[in-house]
């Protein structure tokens, strides 16, 4: 019997609807067996504003919800819980921070219709999306690993075909001249994780999720749009920095933005090829691998497949140099980047003229833009090591632009830029030596840099 | 013809069972070394790709330009009989072996062992003496560490079947 | 006839100390062969102050003998011609600079001991350099073709054995631990290089030629090397900047140094790998190309050797994408710090503090290092993608700091910052404009930017 996946012959008794992830649990035990495995330790996740992370990411996102609490990241099944539990969900928050989190996404869609994007979250989906969960619960998979990220968003039900459920993947190829129903599945290896390893933002208008890339995927190309089509059709920021009251735009999670011009992307080696390399379970049997973690613990399975010449202990060694190489970098863009706020912010007390403090502001726009769509990317430079650290460049340029003129027009305005420097050492000490990370970003504005937003 | 027999075997036999037909079936071979045929078929493409883990690497070799070569002109030693024969029990033994009862200590990902290594580049020389004489080709530790691609690694990382079908194994 | 280069019998009946190239015509015909294609079109070498290279290399060179000439290269056997009719070679030039280009070097040294170094270039060197070559020429290699780089700078010429005839090389290497004559074979196909595609220095004492790795081949860890052992050995800089009068650092073809970190260095790819395939001559018979060039021109037996699944197309776009976004960023750099330059002048002339100025001109010479090192390099990236993009990265920041100095300084002077700017852009355009390349250099400087050297 043949099961191609290009025939779309049902392989399964499932309800083309179906949804839920222990529902496969029956026709496919091991591929149910190895996604147990991104169950982890059952640890909680970790901070990212703890100083061996990111110390000065709640100065960063300083106005924005992401400065109250940003983590590390813990497997799919546990979507559902961190999004439930994310301190950066507020009352006004939408359906649309759904969509990359819970295979109920799709029968969300189907209901409620382009109403799904700007329904409110805590009083619209939440309680649907708890209904659709009644149904399907298993001890092994925590209270919402069922209905997290699983099967039925990567797969028919029916045929297990792979499939693109979430339209503003579609959407934007589209844009791009892409017809992914066309895709090879080379290609839909990549695909299936691009519905939500890339950068987003809202549409103004039904608070769709959108993806910035008629011009390509490049974070310069992709600043492009926001300066022009996405102005042009309403969306001008994200945030309004505390700081600096720079109109902000945030970068998320670009993991398949930068791998698309990267060594590995170029040469069409899918995010499956690393992150879902054959295993075998149960004696003789191969399959990809559901387990989505870190292919360093599978140097052997994922990358010798191609690397075979190297060996296990070099291949550590390179992706380690790069990612050395890289996070230095990373802090450096961000140290500037914060610097930059700051001097923007004095501009504006000591009464810039007003068309100074919006040319820096625009600069810091850049300037953070740029820093932080690397610093949001998560495989530290190894998926694209050259492009990764001519964006963080192009970071510190920026960043260095806002500080440039900043200087300018204080010095005209006889600041003394001895005690401001003073003063922007003293309130990233306070950010870094607050033990709470909840409380970091409130150090982030004070007497001396009053709040901009 | 007994090789055709054979494969169909490979694939509905009861694993043990077929372990024990196998090491019969290679110990005879050893005896009957001098039976040139035996020696010939268990050196072909057609029988090492009998087995489901092979098909990766006799896809890639058969899109190689050594598409004509038998597995075992790398494979094993060609330098004299009795070398080769012991070789070849060496790995076949291992092999079924691993195929059958221990199966589940299969890598995931096959790899050539340190000895393997040593054979096949051997081999390479003794075939490609011409060019080596010519202009010194020793300059790194193997002839693979240039010609990483002779003949598994054509960009071929999985077989043509897998990319066609779901794996029913896998999916009952 | 066994053309093993590991046995040390002999193998030619050529003198030990043959260097005249035409000599080995008769033992290796087909190496003389592939070693003729060097000589190319025969057409002259062609500036790089042209506005399709690096138009503003004449300001950033200002001050030193590489303002006035500075050509893209051409095969080995040009050399010593091009060393002989370089502007740059002045009265007082040494013979370290016939080091890197001839094959008298060998009898040279031994000759003149270590009064090689610092005799003078003219005076000395020269004419026993054609007296050495008073034998030996021949039409098809040019009037200096026969000593210039040649077989007797790489090979024993009785065993043919690779060999190392710099002394720099083996002191340096030593210096960083490594016996060079434990090296194996797949090392001296890159040391045989490395003995002139390297930044070089001439220690002050003897004028010996050396090179700065004793912190490591990264341009920061050279900086690092120059910023102490260096000053403490007494060598300060190459020469100081007649814009910004800042002690300045040449680099000078780090191909060695950036690759030894880069993708291919860290696995062993011997720069013979890829500049020296073997080739088919004569029938069957095979060589290593003794072609030195762009390998981008034997794609099938450089590159498809290790890369066959890729095909020729493929990887000269992979070039070309790498290259394209590195030449945008070394502009970019370079742009910078011809600014930074020329804000330090404005320091001076209006009367900044001495110890800002200092400080200004340290960025400076720290900028220019960084910029200089890697539009030095000659594979526009390639041998390094990521670590070229992070040397500019640095480039860019330290020249951003020296601006940002200037700002600071000039504002607090009251200075016309507008008028600054405009000065600059004048100065550029005058450069760009200039139609004779030995000219471009006169205009770096003028009555509103006076010289500071
Ligand atoms: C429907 C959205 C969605 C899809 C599709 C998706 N991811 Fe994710 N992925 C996430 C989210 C959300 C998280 C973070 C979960 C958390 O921390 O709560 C995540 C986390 C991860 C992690 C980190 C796991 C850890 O242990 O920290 C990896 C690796 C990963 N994804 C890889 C992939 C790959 C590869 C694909 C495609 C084969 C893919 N993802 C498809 C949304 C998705
Ligand atoms: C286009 C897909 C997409 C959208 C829309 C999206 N996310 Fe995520 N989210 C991801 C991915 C992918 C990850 C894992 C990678 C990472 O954390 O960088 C993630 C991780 C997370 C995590 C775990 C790590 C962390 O950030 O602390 C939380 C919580 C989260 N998202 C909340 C939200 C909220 C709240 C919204 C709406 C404002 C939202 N997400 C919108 C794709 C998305
Ligand atoms: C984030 C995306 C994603 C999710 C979630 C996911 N899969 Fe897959 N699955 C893939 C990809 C990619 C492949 C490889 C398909 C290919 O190469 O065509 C795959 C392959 C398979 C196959 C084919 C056999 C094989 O191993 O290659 C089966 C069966 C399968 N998945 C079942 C499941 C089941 C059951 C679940 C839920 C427990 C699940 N998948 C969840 C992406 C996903
Ligand atoms: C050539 C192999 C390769 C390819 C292709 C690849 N990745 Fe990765 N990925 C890596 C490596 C290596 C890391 C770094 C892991 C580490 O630091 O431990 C990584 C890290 C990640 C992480 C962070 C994981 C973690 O542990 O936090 C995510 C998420 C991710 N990749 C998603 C993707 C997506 C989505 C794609 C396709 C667009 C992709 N990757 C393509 C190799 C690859
Ligand atoms: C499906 C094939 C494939 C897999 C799997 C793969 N690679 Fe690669 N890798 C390539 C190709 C193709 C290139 C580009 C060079 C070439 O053409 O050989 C490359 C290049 C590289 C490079 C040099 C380029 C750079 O960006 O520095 C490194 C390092 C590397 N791979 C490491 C890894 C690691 C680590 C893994 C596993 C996490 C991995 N690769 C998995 C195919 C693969
Ligand atoms: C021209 C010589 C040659 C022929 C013919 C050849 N192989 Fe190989 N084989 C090699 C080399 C070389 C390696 C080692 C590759 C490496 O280490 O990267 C290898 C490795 C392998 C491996 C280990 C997997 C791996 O990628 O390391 C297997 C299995 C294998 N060969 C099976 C076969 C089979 C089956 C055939 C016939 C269908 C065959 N070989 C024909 C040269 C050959
Ligand atoms: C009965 C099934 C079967 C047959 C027939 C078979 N192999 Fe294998 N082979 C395996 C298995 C299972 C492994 C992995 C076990 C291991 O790593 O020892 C393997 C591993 C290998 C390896 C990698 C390990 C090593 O020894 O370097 C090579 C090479 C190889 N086989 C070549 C061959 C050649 C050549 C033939 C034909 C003469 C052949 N195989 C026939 C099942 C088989
Ligand atoms: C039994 C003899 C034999 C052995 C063993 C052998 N080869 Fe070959 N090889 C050949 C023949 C015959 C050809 C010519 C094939 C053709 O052109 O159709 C060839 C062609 C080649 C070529 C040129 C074709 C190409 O890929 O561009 C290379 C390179 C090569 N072999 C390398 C190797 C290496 C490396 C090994 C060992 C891993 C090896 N060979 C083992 C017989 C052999
Ligand atoms: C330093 C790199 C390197 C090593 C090591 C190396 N080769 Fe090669 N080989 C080459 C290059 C380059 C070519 C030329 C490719 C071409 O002509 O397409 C080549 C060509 C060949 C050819 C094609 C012959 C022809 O005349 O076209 C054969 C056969 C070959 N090598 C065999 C070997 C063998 C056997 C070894 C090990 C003893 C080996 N090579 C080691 C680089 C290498
Ligand atoms: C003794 C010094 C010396 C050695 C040794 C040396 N080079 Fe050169 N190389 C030079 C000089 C000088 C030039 C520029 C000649 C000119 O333009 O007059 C040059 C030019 C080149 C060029 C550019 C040729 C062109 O057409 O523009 C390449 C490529 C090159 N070398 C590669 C190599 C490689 C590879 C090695 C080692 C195998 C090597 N060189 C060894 C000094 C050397
Ligand atoms: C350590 C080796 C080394 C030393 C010492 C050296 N060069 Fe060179 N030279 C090279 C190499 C390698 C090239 C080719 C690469 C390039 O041009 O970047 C080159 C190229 C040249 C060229 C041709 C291209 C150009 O720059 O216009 C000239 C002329 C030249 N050198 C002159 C000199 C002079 C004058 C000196 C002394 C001040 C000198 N060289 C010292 C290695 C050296
Ligand atoms: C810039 C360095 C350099 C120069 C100059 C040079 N060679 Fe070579 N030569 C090499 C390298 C590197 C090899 C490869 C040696 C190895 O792999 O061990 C080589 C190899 C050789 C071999 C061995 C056979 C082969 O083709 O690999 C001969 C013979 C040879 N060269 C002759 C000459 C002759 C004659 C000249 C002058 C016309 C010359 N070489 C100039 C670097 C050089
Ligand atoms: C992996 C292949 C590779 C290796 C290894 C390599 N190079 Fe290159 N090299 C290139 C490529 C590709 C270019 C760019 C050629 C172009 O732009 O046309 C280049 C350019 C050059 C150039 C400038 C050539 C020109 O046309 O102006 C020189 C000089 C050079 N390399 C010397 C070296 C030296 C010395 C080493 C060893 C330290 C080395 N290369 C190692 C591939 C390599
Ligand atoms: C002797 C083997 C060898 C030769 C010759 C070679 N490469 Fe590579 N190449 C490698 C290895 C090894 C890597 C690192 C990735 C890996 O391990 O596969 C690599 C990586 C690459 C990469 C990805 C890394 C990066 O820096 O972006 C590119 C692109 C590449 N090679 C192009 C070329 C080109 C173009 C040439 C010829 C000018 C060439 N290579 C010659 C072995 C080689
Ligand atoms: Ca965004
Ligand atoms: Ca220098």
């Amino acid at each position: 019997e043949d099961l191609t996946v290009d025939e779309t012959e049902p392989l399964t008794d499932l309800s083309p609807d179906e949804y839920v992830n222990t529902a496969f649990k029956d026709a496919f035990p091991i591929h149910y067996e190895s996604y147990l495995r991104n169950m982890g330790n059952g640890r909680p996740p970790v901070s990212k504003f703890i100083p061996d992370y990111e110390p000065y990411l709640p100065i960063l996102f300083a106005g924005f919800p992401f400065e109250q609490e940003y983590n590390t990241t813990r497997g799919h099944p546990y979507a559902v819980e961190d999004v439930l539990s994310i301190a950066r969900i507020g009352d006004r928050s939408i359906g649309s921070c759904m969509t990359c989190k819970s295979s109920t996404v799709t029968p969300l869609l189907k209901e409620f219709g382009d109403d799904y994007w700007s329904a409110n979250f805590r009083g619209d989906i939440v309680p649907r999306m708890e209904e659709l969960a009644a149904v399907g619960a298993s001890e092994e998979l925590g209270e919402f690993g069922h209905v997290s990220i699983g099967c039925s968003d990567c797969h028919d039900p029916v045929t297990m075909e792979l499939r693109i459920t979430r339209p503003s993947l579609t959407h934007a190829l589209a844009r791009q001249g892409i017809d992914v129903t066309e895709a090879t599945r080379n290609e839909m290896r990549t695909y299936v994780c691009a519905q939500c390893h890339v950068e987003y933002y809202f549409e103004p208008e039904l608070e769709k999720v959108r993806f910035p890339w008629d011009y390509g995927t490049k974070p310069e190309e992709m600043l492009h749009y926001f300066e022009t089509t996405a102005i042009e059709e309403g969306f001008d920021y994200d945030y309004i920095h505390a700081v600096s009251g720079a109109p902000i735009l945030k970068a998320q999670h670009p993991e398949y933005e930068m791998w698309s011009y990267g060594s590995h992307g170029r040469a069409e080696v899918s995010c499956a090829d690393c992150h879902m390399p054959f295993e075998r379970r149960d004696d003789r049997r191969k399959i990809s691998s559901h387990f989505w973690a870190s292919p360093l613990e599978n140097i052997e399975t994922s990358c010798r497949t191609c690397h075979s010449d190297k060996t296990e202990r070099y291949l550590i060694d390179r992706v380690g140099d790069i990612q050395e190489r890289h996070l230095e970098a990373v802090h450096e863009a961000q140290d500037l980047t914060v610097e930059a706020h700051y001097f923007v912010n004095r501009m504006i007390t000591a009464g810039a003229p007003d068309d100074k403090i919006e040319q820096a502001q625009q600069y810091v726009r850049e300037g953070q833009w740029y820093t932080d769509i690397i610093a949001a990317e998560n495989s530290d430079g190894f998926h694209n090591p050259q492009g990764s650290m001519d964006t963080l460049r192009m970071a510190s340029d920026a960043s260095n632009n806002a500080i440039k003129l900043a200087i300018e027009e204080l010095s005209n305005l006889n600041v003394d830029l001895g005690e401001l420097r003073t003063e922007i050492e003293n309130v990233k000490e306070a950010v870094l030596n607050e033990e709470d990370p909840f409380e970091k970003h409130t150090h982030a504005t004070n007497n001396f840099f009053p709040a901009q937003n | 013809m007994l090789m055709k027999r054979l494969k169909e075997r490979f694939k509905d036999m009861n694993n043990k069972l077929l372990f024990f037909v196998l090491l019969g079936v290679l110990i005879g071979i050893i005896v009957y070394a001098g039976t040139v045929t035996a020696i010939k078929a268990t050196d072909t493409g057609e029988f090492c790709s009998s087995c489901h883990v092979m098909g990766t690497v006799y896809e890639a070799f058969t899109q190689s330009p050594h598409a004509r070569l038998d597995c075992n002109d790398c494979h094993a030693p060609t330098d004299n009989v009795v070398n080769k024969m012991a070789f070849k029990a060496r790995a076949g033994i291992g092999h079924i072996y691993m195929n059958t009862i221990g199966a589940s200590q299969i890598p995931d990902v096959l790899h050539a062992t340190d000895d393997s290594v040593d054979v096949i580049n051997q081999n390479c020389i003794s075939c490609h003496q011409y060019t080596i004489d010519n202009v010194a080709h020793d300059s790194k530790g193997t002839c693979i560490d240039c010609h990483r691609h002779v003949p598994h690694g054509l960009g071929i990382f999985k077989t043509s079947d897998w990319h066609l079908k779901l794996n029913i194994d896998a999916a009952k």
